[in-house]
């Protein structure tokens, strides 16, 4: 698959098709790749990795770099995909200025989802795709790959390419049989005293480093609310809670109807919060509200909460609902 | 530095009887950024006013908080005096203590401490308020209306009477509308033509009216008092300056089998044709679907007998661009197609017609010449049943939820007519409730039944079955004598719905005006402002509102007219300035604002910024024009950067209440 | 939260209030000498559009006990669409609030008209019962900061 | 469970959406055999006078067409509220009146199909 993918970006190049190429290459460990751009058949060579450890969503990147001289070569799991028409359709990328291939994704492997199972001292990881083989410290484990699979990937939505120029490897299908909202669900069949202590739990650990702001290819906005004096909510210092207290709910409500659910919030929390509960939860009211949505499933639809039918439910339908419904 | 001045109003004692003034004033006086807090007995006063404009004066104050009644009693007239005073009329706030507070509470000391609640949330927004100037913009003296139909012509003939230039645009060869297809007008039972004519007459020769007949409107830009509309004269091949409308191509054109919509396609016409005498502009038109020589290009005999060499068979649609201050919808209204309605037989018997094609069957210019023939075989017919409310009040998805309003009345004529000049035939007319609210309305119908002897039977009918030997058996349930009837019937009447003209859709999506789920078009008020969209400087005329009468249509055209030469009148138009802007800096460029705006008033420019590295990129930005936005804020709460704000109701300034009230 | 003397636990309700129909509703509640506790402070917006769900947090984590937003009945927009924006909106922002286990009578939109002054007396009665019943609200002011 | 709330639960039919046309009784094709008609049985229904129709031969009239419900402008379907009273009448009598068994007995080659599904709708639960 990589020789594949990095022979065709070669050809790209080569015919001028385009003049850089977004891709994956590793980190600072193997199991670790990073978002990078390559200008040339030699930096693809020795940097550019595909493989099941590709996780990161290279759609956001393509906001400032599709607004670049030249065309721009950009490789997208079916996941990223959806990104990718959400940000087209909200003008954010300039789609002329973009050659997208898509890439097959079987699932990727994520570190944290093999550290919870107690796997200590990881000094490098590898996949053939049915098996991981992960070495530490204290030697060599071999787990099934479906068992190391980060949170967005355990609960895949689609691995159908929603937008692409060219496929490399195998489209596949929307999941409709996906368990996303299993968590959801559990969660509304809680007490509202045992949500609360779930959340209190789970928030209190934010320690504000604005990763997930600034991995999620909804938070696109020139200048966050956060950070915008004249908002009024704005606070670089936690000087008082209400930022600190509000930061994800607000957070959440911003990208409700144009998250695609890529799940890239959770991935890159450093302290393991469960945003993407958050969006989820948005979506599955949207959905049962409104009617299914999938944010990026097209480019032409009109966002939920820019839209509305005379017959919607009113907001007092929050207090007849049971909890697990 | 913010300097404020505070007046409490007393407002004899509707405020002072249960909030302690003295306390209120003196609290507020030590909020920070006050530098003078009264009270005083009634702050709307010419005293109480002078009060203020010395205080503001003398203070050099920035801005004034009153507490006093509902803004919505009293803020324009401390406005105006703030204005007076010499500063900006923006920088005064109401604390609502008398609606809001005195007059709802009875505890003195409770009512006191909310008063001083209220003072300090408008202290509060008012430090935040920026001086706000209104925006003036210029108004093009002249009107679109679109359709030619009664409400068209009435609107443009008032409008035009006013001095104003009027420019019609009608999608058919001819203005007119429906009424030319009628025969007779309820109640008086005038005779359509002769009260239409005239008028169509009227617009033709009306120096401030220009009528583009056989057109329609392409696109609409630009906002009040800044209209473009582009316009398509589609090809008619028959040059209309030189056309003088004698009509001998009509004559000699061999396409003679071409159905005439006019007539409902109950009889032919030629394929270049005049709809009717009294056409306006009298000017032949080529049906291109049915000619031969721009079909073959064999042919050419309009070409030849036309003396006036007016036939152009190379003739292409022609668009003009116009400006204008207002534009008037009106789309008027169509039949509903009945194919949903198999038990009444329309599509299986030609005896079976619908209300219009009635009309058509006895007027003089009709296909029958006026009489009442039975299509199907030429013979009089001797027993008519009527049957009322097809479509209308159905909401099972078949037809349409609303009562169509003039089905009763015209039944009424129609049964009433029949009856007049033919004593020999039975008439039923089957109804589920008669509806005759109007003036001599109910009296009209109930000649029809006193002394004309028409059968109103209340139930509907069923079933129609055609027979072999060409009646038409009628099943119909009477619902008072509770039995079933079986009509032996020689003509069926069915009073079809009606329906917004399909192109009313696509007006109202140029026009960003809203329409409902019927696709009539939405008012701006259901009762205070029923002829405005709104939208502003769109007008509405006619059905295309919902369903009328003639006399009400005509009615409402002209209180329609009446709005628009009030607009026309005024050489420029002051906005509200409390209206959206956007911070390019901040903006997106989304497009979430321009789903959500109700006025199209968000338009979207690509802009060059330069960047902290000394590039220069180039960003899409949303762009508010103040003239159209309301002020509602609906762009400020989709905009997920904030980079949409309110003038007057900001972000900080309703966040700095929210404080106040929370301290 | 207000405590006054006898520590009798009085709510502090945040109402958001349309100017063209629930403000004027307000108005004629006062012009018809309706009762409703003084624990309601009303703020005026030009439409229930303009309220942003920031708004509604804010005033919670200020201290505030409940909020309510009233606007024109669906179909009487002044700006035709405003309060359907503004019910999908706050459909959603409730459903997270309890979502969270923010109890969710806290929250409520009323569509008041300029002519309903009792409803509009009426609503804040009942609303001003169901927060008291539900007392002071930590939820949302604590909900990050003070895990112990 | 009052006859009224039963008869409204069976059908699933509401009964205030009528608005009195007719159409359905305009449209039954066995209107002169039954003793109640169609429109009838929609507003003794709405009225909770329920017993006549229950004694009444017209539950059994009713030829389950279905031409009222389909051409019913108002969407109320009054073909479903003369079953739900003709099931309220087999069920107090916890009896079928037709069985499965008996079929072949009855059976007339004549008979058409429709008619023969009508026969069970009416005489079974």
């Amino acid at each position: 698959m990589q020789e594949a993918v990095i022979n065709r970006a070669k050809e790209l190049l080569a015919d001028g098709t385009v003049n850089r190429v977004a891709g994956w290459k590793t980190g600072e460990f193997s199991f670790d790749t990073t978002p990078a751009v390559f200008t040339s058949a030699e930096e693809l060579d020795a940097d550019f990795v595909y493989n099941d450890f590709c996780a990161p969503n290279l759609s956001k990147y393509l906001v400032k770099e599709s607004r670049k001289e030249g065309k721009l070569l950009v490789f997208l799991k079916p996941c990223d995909t959806y990104s990718f028409n959400q940000l087209v359709k909200e003008h954010r990328i300039l789609r002329e200025n973009v050659y997208v291939i898509g890439v097959e994704c079987t699932g990727k492997v994520d570190a944290e989802t093999v550290k919870l199972k107690g796997i200590k001292g990881i000094t490098s990881m590898e996949s053939d795709g049915e098996n991981v083989t992960i070495h530490t410290l204290y030697g060599n484990k071999v787990l099934p790959k479906s068992e190391t699979l980060g949170t967005k990937c355990a609960t895949c939505k689609s691995k159908k390419h929603v937008a692409y120029d060219e496929l490399i490897g195998n489209d596949g299908e929307v999941d409709e049989e996906s368990k996303r909202f299993e968590v959801v669900e559990k969660l509304e069949a809680m007490t509202p005293d045992e949500r609360y202590e779930f959340w209190r739990g789970e928030l209190s650990r934010c320690i504000r480093c604005n990763a997930c702001r600034n991995v999620c290819p909804a938070c696109t906005c020139e200048s966050c609310v956060f950070d915008n004096p004249d908002s009024g909510i704005a606070q670089k210092a936690a000087a008082d809670s209400f930022e600190e207290n509000m930061f994800h709910i607000i957070r959440a409500f911003h990208v409700t109807g144009r998250c695609t659910d890529c799940g890239e919030c959770t991935r890159v929390c450093p302290q393991n919060i469960p945003l993407h509960l958050l969006n989820r939860k948005y979506i599955k009211d949207i959905n049962k509200f409104y009617g299914d949505f999938q944010a990026g499933a097209d480019t032409i639809s009109k966002a939920p909460l820019n839209d509305y039918t005379f017959g919607d439910c009113e907001p007092s339908i929050v207090y007849s609902r049971g909890g697990n419904e | 530095m913010h300097r404020i001045g505070v007046f409490v109003c007393h407002c004899g004692t509707n405020i002072a009887g249960t909030v302690d003034v003295k306390a209120v004033a003196e609290a507020l006086g030590k909020e920070p950024g006050v530098v003078s807090s009264v009270e005083y007995q009634y702050m709307c006063s010419e005293a109480g006013q002078t009060l203020i404009k010395d205080a503001i004066k003398n203070l050099k104050l920035t801005g004034v908080v009153i507490c006093s009644c509902s803004p919505r009693m009293h803020e324009t007239t401390f406005r105006r005096t703030a204005a007076a005073a010499g500063i900006n009329p923006y920088m005064v706030e109401i604390a609502n203590i008398r609606e809001q507070c005195s007059w709802i509470h009875k505890d003195k000391a409770t009512a006191t401490e909310k008063a001083i609640i209220l003072g300090r949330t408008a202290i509060a927004k008012v430090t935040l308020n920026t001086p706000l100037t209104s925006m003036e913009s210029p108004v093009t003296k002249r009107a679109l209306v679109i359709g030619g139909g009664i409400a068209g012509i009435q609107t443009a003939l008032d409008i035009a009477e006013a001095g104003f230039e009027v420019d019609i645009v009608e999608k058919n060869s001819t203005i007119g509308g429906k009424m030319t297809q009628i025969d007779k007008t309820f109640p008086t039972l005038d005779c359509a033509a002769c009260i239409l004519t005239p008028k169509m007459v009227d617009c033709a020769q009306n120096e401030k009216i220009n009528i583009y007949s056989y057109s329609e409107v392409e696109s609409v830009s630009g906002f009040v008092g800044n209209f473009t509309a582009k316009i398509k004269k589609k090809a008619r091949y028959v040059d209309a300056a030189k056309c003088t409308g004698c009509g001998v191509c009509t004559e000699k054109c061999p396409m003679k089998n071409v159905p005439n919509e006019f007539n409902l396609g109950m009889n032919n016409r030629r394929a270049i044709y005049i709809p009717f005498a009294q056409a306006v502009p009298k000017v032949a038109t080529i049906d291109a679907d049915y000619c031969n020589m721009l079909k073959k290009g064999k042919c050419g005999v309009c070409a030849k007998v036309c003396t006036a060499g007016a036939i152009d068979y190379k003739q292409q649609d022609e668009y003009v661009e116009r400006e204008y201050g207002a534009i008037v919808a009106a789309t008027g209204y169509n039949p509903i197609s009945l194919e949903n309605y198999d038990e009444f037989a329309y599509s299986q018997s030609k005896d079976v017609i619908t209300s219009l094609e009635f009309e058509r069957l006895t007027n003089a210019a009709g296909p029958t010449s006026g009489q009442l023939l039975r299509p199907s075989d030429g013979q009089h017919p001797h027993t008519i049943v009527f049957v009322q409310c097809v479509g209308s009040r159905d909401t099972s998805g078949c037809g349409k939820p609303y009562c169509s309003k003039i089905c009763c009345m015209y039944t009424a004529k129609h049964a009433m007519l029949t009856r007049d000049k033919y004593p020999d035939t039975d008439v039923y007319v089957f109804y589920i409730d008669v509806r005759t609210p109007g003036k001599n309305f109910d009296e009209f119908y109930r000649r029809a039944v006193e002394e004309y002897g028409v059968h109103y039977i209340k139930g509907m009918v069923g079933k129609v079955s055609p027979r072999a030997d060409g009646k038409l058996m009628v099943q119909a349930s009477d619902l008072i004598a509770n039995e079933q009837l079986h009509i032996e019937a020689d003509l069926v009447v069915l009073a079809a719905a009606i329906e917004p003209d399909k192109s009313a859709r696509s007006v109202a999506t140029m026009l960003t005006a809203s329409m409902d789920t019927n696709d009539f078009f939405t008012e701006a008020h259901p009762k205070l402002r029923p002829v405005e969209s709104p939208t502003a400087g769109v007008f509405l005329s006619g059905v295309c509102q919902g369903p009328k009468d003639i006399p009400e249509t005509v009615a409402q055209a002209s209180a329609c007219a009446a709005k628009v030469i009030g607009l026309l009148a005024k050489d420029k138009l002051t906005c509200n300035p409390c209206v959206a802007h956007s911070n390019e800096n901040l903006c997106n460029g989304c497009s979430a604002c321009e789903k959500v705006c109700p006025y199209g008033a968000i338009t979207y420019s690509d802009k060059e910024f330069r960047m902290p590295d000394r590039t220069v990129a180039i960003r899409r930005v949303a762009l508010v024009n103040p003239a159209v936005c309301q002020g509602c804020g609906a762009c400020t709460v989709a905009c997920p950067s904030g980079a949409m704000d309110l003038f007057g109701f900001s972000n900080k300034q309703i966040m700095a209440e929210v404080d106040a009230i929370c301290k | 939260m207000q405590v006054n003397e006898n520590k009798e636990f009085r709510p502090l309700i945040v109402a958001f209030c349309c100017n063209w129909c629930s403000y004027a509703g307000a108005d004629l509640a006062g012009t018809n000498r309706m009762n409703y506790p003084a624990d309601v402070k009303i703020i005026r917006v030009p439409c229930s559009c303009r309220v942003n769900p920031m708004f509604i947090l804010r005033a919670f984590q200020r201290g505030a006990d409940g909020v309510i937003m009233c606007g024109c009945h669906p179909g009487d927009c002044h700006y035709t669409s405003g309060n359907y924006f503004a019910r999908r909106r706050m459909t959603l922002l409730f459903s997270m609030l309890d979502f969270l286990g923010i109890e969710k009578e806290r929250t409520r939109v009323e569509w008041v008209s300029a002519a309903e002054g009792a409803k509009f007396a009426a609503t804040m009665n009942e609303f001003v019962e169901t927060v008291t019943k539900l007392g002071e609200n930590k939820r949302l002011e604590d909900l990050r900061c003070k895990k112990q | 469970m009052d006859k009224r709330e039963e008869i409204l639960r069976i059908s699933g039919v509401d009964v205030r959406k009528c608005m009195r046309c007719g159409k359905c009784s305009g449209t039954c094709p066995n209107y002169d055999e039954m003793e109640y008609h169609p429109h009838q049985f929609v507003y003794m229904v709405e009225t909770g006078n329920i017993e006549p129709l229950m004694n009444s031969k017209s539950i059994y009239k009713c030829l389950s067409c279905f031409a009222c419900a389909d051409r019913c402008p108002r969407g109320v379907e009054p073909a479903k509220v003369v079953e739900a009273v003709r099931l309220a009448v087999i069920r107090q009598k916890g009896q079928n009146h037709l069985k499965a068994s008996q079929v072949p007995d009855v059976l007339d080659e004549d008979i058409p199909q429709q008619a023969f599904v009508s026969a069970f709708r009416k005489y079974s639960k």
